[in-house]
C-alpha cells in the first residue's frame, strides 16, 4: 500500500507508546480480578451448558457460578470448584451442575482437594474443547479455501428480524445476492443481561437473541448456501455487555467469523461498569485471538452523539487503545477489525474530501488491520433516495482508501431495521461501486498540503494530545469526564459492578493458562 | 360534497394523473406470473395503467418490484383538520424575559427517554447545555430548571422525579417505534400519571422522529414535536402555556 | 376461496406484514395537513399504520411525499395464468439447421420502428449483423432475409414491404408509450392488416421495454418480446412457429 | 486549470490543424448556398410574424419565402424582394407579407429597384432588430450582474409536459429547487417540420413546441422566480432541425441563454439532408454567435446507439469539427457547450475511471469551453434507486473533473419523461454531490501511465486517427461511411433537400453582412 498521506510517523510511534501507557494504567487492575461472566465462561468452555426453569429459565453456567459466588469463593476460580466436585463426586460436569442446579449439590460445602488433582482430573475436558476450537478454527481455513470469500472491502449487512428462523432466510438470501459478512443483531435488551438465553429464539426485539443454538442454527442456513454460491460467506454476532466473553466462547464453538467485541462500548453505551469491562474484554478476546475470530470494534458510534468534524480524533485515539488492549489479548493485527464510520453532516462543503481523509489516514495507521468501515446514519432521513446516494459516496470511499469490511448502509437507516429489498438495493449499491471504481485507489494522488492532507494530519495531531492527557489522567478518569463521545461514566457505576471478583493467589483457569501459552501472552 | 370540497390527487407532471410511485417485495420467485400479481395488487389499491418497471429477483424465493401508475382515489383537503402547536416561537432571550415577567420564578422541567428506549441525541438536543442547530438547550436557559434523566428510564421513576422537583413540565423522548412500542411506552405513562391523580398537574410533552401533534394529544398528551424541532419551540410553547393555562 | 388458493402479500421483513413503500407528489404546500392528506390517500389505498417519513416541499404549491405502510390488500396468485412466449431457445447454430431442414427454404422477415417512434435500438439489437449480449442479428443469419426498415416507418409502408418480399414474419418496435401511442401505432396495424385480409399471412410480432407477450395477444399479435430478449428468442419463435402452423 | 492528463499537445494541435481541414472541405459548399430556413429566418429578423389559415396554419415567413422559391428566385435573397416590395408598395414589411399571403401580392413580379436601393429601404428595419438582439444581451448581462448565476457545474434540467403552461409550472418549481438551466424539451416531430410553429401551445408530444410565444411566456415566468430568489435562470431550447436558424433567431429576440445548436446532429438523428443542415448551422450559430447565447452541441447522442467505451474517441472527434465550425460562425470558446456524455455500461469495472479520464481529456483539450456535460440514458433501467446512484456518480465525475454544465440525470430516465418529483431529487442529487465534493478536483492527481491517463490517451490517438481520415475522404463522405454513432446518411438523401438554394452573384443578406461584421468574421 502507497502512503498517500505524508503522515509524520514519529507521531503515529507516540501515540502507539501512549496507548501503551494507558494499556499499563489498567492492565493491573484486570489481572487481580475475575468476574462472574468470566467465571460462566469457563464453565461453558468445559461443556456445561442448558437451563433450570425457575420462573424465567436459569442458564445452568449462571446457577454453578452463582452457587460459589453467593459464598464468596470465586476468588479460587470456578474451575477450582467444578473439578474439585468432579473429585468428589466421580460425577460428568453436566451431571454436577445439574445437581447444583436442582440444589442438590453446593459446590463449596464438598470437601476441598489440592489443585494439582484438580488440574489433572479436569485436563481432558479442557483438551477436549480446545481441540474443539481448533477444530473450527481448521475448518474455517478449509471452508475458506475450497470457497474462498469475495475480495475486499467484504460486503457486511445485517439481519435483524428478531426471529432466528426468519433471519436465516433473509441472511441465506443476502448471501445469494452477494454479502460476503452477515450479522445477526441482538435483542435490544440483551447486552443488559447478565446470562445468556438459550435454545433458538423467535421473539427479539429489533434483533435477534444471541444464544448458542441461534448461532449454530444460523451458521447451517449459511453453511448450504456456500456450498451452492461457492464463496464463503462470515457470520457475525455481538459479544459487548454483560455476558460478553460467555458469548464469545459460544461463537468460538460454532465457529462464528467474527464478534463484535469492542473494550469500552458497553461503558460507554450501555453503562455497563468499566472496571467490568475491562476485565471481560481481555478473556473474551483472548478466545476470539485463539479462535481465529475478527473482531470489530465500536469506535463508528461514538460519531452518533458527537460531531464527525469536530471528534474524529476521539475515533482514532480510542482505535489506538483498543489495538494495544487486543495486542495484549493475543489477537494479531489481522484480527483487529477497528471500527470507523462516515457520519459527516453531508451538507457540508468539502464534507467528501473530510471522510477521505479520515479514512486514508485510519487505513495507513493500521496497514494490517481488517478495517471496519461504518455507513452513514446518524444525517440518514427519510428521503430514502438521498440516503441512498449517501451510502453510494460512503461506498466510494471505501474502495478510493482500501477498507476492509464494509458495513452496508441501508437507505431506510431513519425508518426501520432492513427489509429484505433495502438489503438487496445497498449490496447492488456497493456492488456497483467497488466494481465500478476497483482500481481508483492505485489511481489517485492526493495533493501536498491540500485539503485532504491537512485535516488528516490534524485529525493525527489532536489524537496525540487527547491521548496524552488521557495516560497523564489514567483511562478510567478520562471517560468518567467524557472524552469520549461525549459520555460520562463513574468508575463504580454502572451495571454489573458486582460482578467483579478479587482473584485470590491460587486462581485457577485452565483456559486462560492454555490460550496464553498458545498465543505467546 | 360540500361548496368548499378540495379534492387533490397525486401529481407526475399534469394537474391530477394520479402518479404515484411505488415498491415492494413478493415472496414468489421472479416469474412473468409474478410480475402479474404485483400489477393485480397495484390494482387493487386503486392504480391504474400500472407498470411494473422492475422486477428483481432476491434469493429464497423473493422478488422486488417497482412500479408507477395513476391513482383513482383522491382526498378532500377541505375535510383536513389537524391540530398545531399554537405558539409563536420566540428567541432565547425573549423567552427568559417572558419567564421573569410574566411567570416571575424559575420554570421547571424534567426529560427522559423512556422504556427501553437509549436513544438520547434527541433529547439532548433539546436539553443539552450545548443545544442544537445553534441554539442553546433548556439547561443554558436562566430561567430554566432543566434536568436530563437520560436513557431506558421507567416512566415510574420520571414521575418520582417530576413530583420531587415539583416540575411543571414532563418531557418524553421515544425514538424506537418498532411494533409499536412507542404507544405503549407513552400510553402507559399518561395512565399513571392518571392513575395518581397528578395528569393536571404537569404539562406532558413529548418528542421523536415519529411523533406528530396529532398524535401526542390523542395518547393524551399536551403537546408533540417530530424533526427538526429546536429548543425555543419547547420552551415557548411551555411558557406560554403555562401562563394561559395559568399554571404558574 | 378454493382449495389451490394461495394468497400473498407484499414482504418486509416478516411473512405477510403487508409493507410497501410509496412515494407521489401533491399540489400542496407542505404542512400538517398535507401530510394528513398524504396518509389518507395511503389509507384509501389499503395501507395501515402508514408512515409519512418524509415531506419536502418543491415549490410553486407542490410537495413530495414519502410513505410506508402495511397493504391490507393480498392477491391470489393461484389464479395467475399468464401467457407466455413457450418456444424454446435455440442456438445461432440449430436455428439455420432446423430452417433448412424443417422449412427447406430462407425465412423472410421485415422490421419497423412505427409511427414516430425513431427508437432503434432495440430492433437493431434483434436484427443487426453485429447482433447484441453476444449473439448475431437476425442479419448474420444465412438461412433468414432480414430487413429492417428503420425508424418512423408509416405502418402502410411497413405492411407494403411484407407483401412485396412476401415475408413470413412481421417485427414492430415500440418505446414510447407517453399516452399510451404504442398501444394506439399497434392497434392501427392489426386493423389495416386485417382489412386488408393479411392478418393471417405473418407472423405479427411485437417488442420493446414495456411491451409483454400478454400484451401482444390483447393486441392481436402472435407474439411480444421484452426487456433483455436476444436474437435467437425471437428467431426461435418464428422459425418453430412457422413449422407448427404449418405456414412452410 | 492544472493539465493532470500528461496530453500530447502537438497531437492536440494536430487534431485542431485536421479540423480546420475538415471545415474548409464544406465551407466552400456554405458559402455558395443558401436554405430556404435560412431565408425565412432573414423574413423574422425583419420583423415580420404571423400565421395565415390554410386548413393548417401557415407561418408567413414560409408563404414569404415559398412564393419567392417556386418562381426559383431566392438566390438573389429574400431580403432584396422584401425591400424591393417596401420601395415599390411604400408598405411595412408586416403589410406586405400578408398581401402575399392572401395572394394579393406576388414578390417576383414587382418592378426591380437596384441593391443599393434595396439596402437603403430596409437600413431602419435591419438595424431596429440588430439593435433589439443587442439589447437582450444587455439585458441578460444586466441580470446576471444583479442577480448572479450559481457557480458550475449548473444544474440544467428539461421540462417536457407538452402544454407550455404546465411547463412553466415545472420550472418555476425547478428554479426554486436549485436548477440554474431550464431546457424545453420540443414535441417529437418539431425537428422534421419545415417550419415553425405558432402562438402558445398546450398539446406537445414528449415535448412542448418551440414557438415564439412560448419562449416568451417561460422567459416572464423565469424571470420572474428569478427576482426571487435573486439567481439567474438560464433558458434553453432546441435549434435543430429544418426549422434551425428561425428558432434560433426567435431565441435572440426571446432573450434564451442557450440553443442546442449542433452542425451534425439533424444529419444523423433526424435524417435531415447534410447539406442542408451545414448551411443551416453556419447562419443559425453566426446569430447565436451575436445574441451571446451558449451553444450546446449533441455530440452525447453518439453514444445512445454507440458503446461509450469502443467509440469515445468519436465523441472527442465530432468536438474538434463542432469547435471549427462554431469558431467560423463567430463563436467564442465561451460559447461553445460541446456535449459529451456519461454512458459507459456501469457494470464494467472501472468503467467510472474511463468516465474521469474522457470528461479530464475533454476538459483539458477545451478549456475555455462551458462544457455540457449528458448523464447516464442507456443503461438506465426500471430500477430508480440503482439509476438514482449512477447520476450521482456521474455528478461526482462532474466535479471532479471541472465540468461547466451539467444535465442531469433522472432516475426514472427509463420509465417517462420527468416528474415534478423526479426533478427535484436529481437537483437535490447534484446539490449534494457538488457541494460535498466541492474542492475534490484541486486535491487529487492521477497517477503517470496509470489506468486513467493511458485511456485518455488511447482516445486521443483514436480521435487524431479518425480525423485524419475524415481530413482525407471528406466530412460528407465520412458521414455516408457512418463514422459517426454508427449511422450512415447519404449525400443527397435524407428531408429538406430541396430547400437548398444556390446562391446568385447579387445575393443579399444585410444580417449575415452586418453579423460577419460586427463578429470579425
Ligand atoms: C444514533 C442512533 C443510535 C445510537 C444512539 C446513541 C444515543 N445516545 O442516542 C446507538 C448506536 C446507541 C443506537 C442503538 C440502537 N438503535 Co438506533 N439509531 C440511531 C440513529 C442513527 C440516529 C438517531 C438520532 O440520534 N437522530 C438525531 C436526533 C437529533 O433526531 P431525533 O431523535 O428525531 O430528535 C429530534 C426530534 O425528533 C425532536 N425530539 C426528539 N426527542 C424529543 C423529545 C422532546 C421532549 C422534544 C420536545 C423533542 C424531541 O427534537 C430533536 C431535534 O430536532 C437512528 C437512525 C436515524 N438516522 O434516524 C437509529 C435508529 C433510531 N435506531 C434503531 C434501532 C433499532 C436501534 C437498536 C435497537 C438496534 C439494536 N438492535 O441494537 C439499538 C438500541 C437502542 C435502544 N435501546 O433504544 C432504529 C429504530 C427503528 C424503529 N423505527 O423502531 C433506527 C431508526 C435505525 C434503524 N433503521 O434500524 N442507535
Ligand atoms: C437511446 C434513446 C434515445 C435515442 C434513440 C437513438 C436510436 N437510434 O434509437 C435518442 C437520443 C435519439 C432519443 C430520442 C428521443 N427519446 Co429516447 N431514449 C433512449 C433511451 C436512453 C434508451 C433506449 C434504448 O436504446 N434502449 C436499449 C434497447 C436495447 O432496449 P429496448 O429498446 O428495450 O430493446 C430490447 C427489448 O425491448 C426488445 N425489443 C425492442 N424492440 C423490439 C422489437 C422486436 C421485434 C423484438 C422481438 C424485440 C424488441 O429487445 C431489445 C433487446 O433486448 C431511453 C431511456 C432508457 N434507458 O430506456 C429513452 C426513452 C425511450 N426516450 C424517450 C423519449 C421521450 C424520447 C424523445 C421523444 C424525447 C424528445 N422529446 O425529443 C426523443 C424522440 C424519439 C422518437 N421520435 O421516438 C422516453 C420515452 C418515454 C415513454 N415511456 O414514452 C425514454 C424512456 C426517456 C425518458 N425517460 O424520457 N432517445
Ligand atoms: C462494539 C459494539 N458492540 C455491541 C453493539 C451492539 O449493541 P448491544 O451490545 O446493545 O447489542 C454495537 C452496536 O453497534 C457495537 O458497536
Ligand atoms: C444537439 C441536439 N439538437 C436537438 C435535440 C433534440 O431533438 P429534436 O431536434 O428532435 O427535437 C437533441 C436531443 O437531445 C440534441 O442533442
Amino acid at each position: 500500500m502507497e502512503e498517500k498521506l505524508k503522515l509524520d510517523r514519529k507521531l503515529v510511534d507516540h501515540c502507539r507508546n501512549l496507548a501503551k501507557e494507558i494499556a499499563d494504567g489498567i492492565q493491573g487492575y484486570i489481572d487481580e480480578n475475575t468476574t462472574t461472566t468470566v467465571e460462566r465462561t469457563v464453565v461453558r468452555l468445559m461443556g456445561i451448558d442448558g437451563v433450570e426453569e425457575r420462573g424465567i429459565e436459569v442458564p445452568l453456567p449462571n446457577i454453578v457460578v452463582d452457587d460459589v459466588h453467593e459464598h464468596g469463593q470465586l476468588g479460587k476460580g470456578i474451575a477450582y470448584w467444578l473439578g474439585n466436585a468432579m473429585l468428589e463426586t466421580g460425577k460428568s460436569l453436566q451431571e454436577i451442575a445439574e445437581a447444583v442446579a436442582v440444589g442438590r449439590l453446593s459446590l463449596v460445602e464438598l470437601p476441598r482437594h489440592n489443585l494439582a488433582e484438580v488440574r489433572k482430573v479436569l485436563e481432558g475436558v479442557v483438551v477436549e474443547m480446545v481441540n474443539r476450537i481448533k477444530k473450527r478454527r481448521e475448518e474455517r481455513e478449509e471452508l475458506m479455501n475450497k470457497y474462498p470469500p469475495g475480495p475486499q472491502p467484504w460486503l457486511y449487512v445485517i439481519v435483524a428480524t428478531g426471529n432466528i428462523y426468519e433471519d436465516v432466510v433473509q441472511a441465506r438470501a443476502a448471501a445469494r445476492q452477494g454479502a460476503d459478512v452477515i450479522a445477526v443483531i441482538r435483542s435490544t435488551a440483551q447486552s443488559l443481561l447478565d446470562y445468556v438465553p438459550y435454545g433458538p429464539t423467535t421473539e427479539g426485539f429489533g434483533g435477534t437473541y444471541a444464544t448458542q443454538a441461534n448461532f449454530r442454527i444460523m451458521r447451517e442456513g449459511l453453511d448450504e448456501v456456500i456450498r451452492e454460491i461457492g464463496r464463503y460467506v462470515q457470520l457475525v454476532n455481538y459479544a459487548s455487555g454483560l455476558a460478553m466473553p460467555e458469548i464469545t466462547a459460544m461463537g468460538a464453538m460454532e465457529r462464528l467469523d467474527m464478534m463484535l467485541n469492542d473494550a469500552m462500548y458497553g461503558i460507554l453505551f450501555r453503562d455497563i461498569n468499566m472496571k467490568r469491562t475491562f476485565i471481560d474484554q481481555y478473556f473474551s478476546r483472548m478466545i476470539n485471538a485463539f479462535a481465529g475470530i475478527i473482531i470489530n470494534t465500536g469506535e463508528d458510534n461514538y460519531l452518533t452523539t458527537a460531531d464527525a468534524v469536530e471528534e474524529a480524533h476521539t475515533v482514532l485515539a480510542s482505535q489506538f487503545i483498543n489495538e494495544e488492549l487486543a495486542r495484549r489479548s493475543g489477537l494479531k493485527p489481522d484480527q483487529m477489525g477497528l471500527g470507523h464510520a462516515f457520519e459527516i453532516n453531508p451538507d457540508i462543503e468539502d464534507g467528501f474530501l473530510m471522510e477521505v481523509a479520515q479514512a486514508q489516514l485510519i487505513r495507513q495507521i493500521f496497514p494490517e488491520a481488517p478495517l471496519k468501515y461504518m455507513p452513514p446514519t446518524k444525517y440518514m432521513s427519510g428521503d430514502i433516495f438521498k440516503g441512498h446516494l449517501m451510502d453510494g459516496m460512503f461506498n466510494l470511499v471505501s474502495i478510493m482508501t482500501g477498507q476492509s469490511i464494509q458495513l452496508l448502509g441501508m437507505l431506510t437507516e431513519a425508518i426501520h431495521t432492513p427489509f429484505l429489498s433495502d438489503r438487496a438495493l445497498s449490496i447492488e449499491n456497493a456492488k456497483y461501486i467497488f466494481n465500478n471504481a476497483r482500481h481508483l485507489q492505485e489511481e489517485i494522488y492526493f495533493k501536498n498540503d491540500g485539503r485532504i492532507q491537512k485535516r488528516a494530519d490534524r485529525v493525527l495531531n489532536e489524537t496525540c494530545q487527547m491521548l496524552e492527557e488521557i495516560a497523564d489522567k489514567g483511562l478510567m478518569k478520562a471517560i468518567e469526564e467524557g472524552m469520549f463521545a461525549d459520555i460520562c461514566r463513574s468508575i463504580d457505576g454502572g451495571k454489573g459492578a458486582d460482578g467483579v471478583v478479587k482473584k485470590g493467589n491460587d486462581y485457577f483457569n485452565p483456559f486462560m493458562e492454555i490460550f496464553r501459552e498458545e498465543l505467546g501472552i | 360534497m360540500g361548496e368548499n370540497t378540495m379534492l387533490v390527487k397525486p401529481y407526475g407532471d399534469t394537474l391530477n394523473d394520479g402518479k404515484v410511485q411505488l415498491s415492494f417485495t413478493l415472496p414468489l420467485d421472479a416469474s412473468p406470473e409474478a410480475r402479474e400479481a404485483a400489477r393485480r395488487l397495484a390494482n387493487k389499491m386503486g392504480l391504474e395503467e400500472v407498470d411494473v418497471v422492475e422486477m428483481k429477483e432476491l434469493g429464497e424465493g423473493f422478488s422486488f418490484f417497482i412500479l408507477y401508475g395513476k391513482l383513482r382515489h383522491s382526498v378532500d383537503v377541505s375535510k383536513i383538520k389537524v391540530a398545531r402547536v399554537e405558539t409563536r416561537t420566540m428567541s432565547y432571550y425573549e423567552i427568559n424575559e417572558y419567564i421573569r415577567e410574566k411567570i416571575g420564578r424559575k420554570v421547571t422541567v424534567v426529560g427522559a427517554c423512556t422504556g427501553s428506549d437509549a436513544h438520547t441525541v434527541g433529547l439532548d438536543a433539546i436539553m443539552n447545555m450545548k443545544g442544537y442547530a445553534g441554539e442553546y438547550g433548556l439547561e443554558r436557559y436562566p430561567e430554566i430548571n432543566a434536568y436530563n434523566l437520560g436513557s431506558q428510564v421507567p416512566n415510574e421513576e420520571l414521575i418520582k422525579k417530576a413530583v420531587e422537583v415539583n416540575a411543571d413540565a414532563i418531557l418524553v423522548s421515544q425514538v424506537v417505534t418498532q411494533k409499536e412500542i412507542h404507544i405503549k411506552n407513552l400510553t402507559e405513562l399518561v395512565e399513571l400519571l392518571e392513575a395518581e391523580g397528578l395528569r393536571e398537574r404537569f404539562l406532558l410533552i413529548v418528542g421523536g422522529p415519529r411523533i406528530t401533534h396529532e398524535l401526542a394529544l390523542e395518547l393524551g398528551f399536551d403537546a408533540g414535536f417530530g424533526p427538526g424541532t429546536i429548543p425555543p419551540d419547547v420552551a415557548s410553547y411551555i411558557v406560554q402555556t403555562l401562563v394561559k393555562r395559568k399554571m404558574i
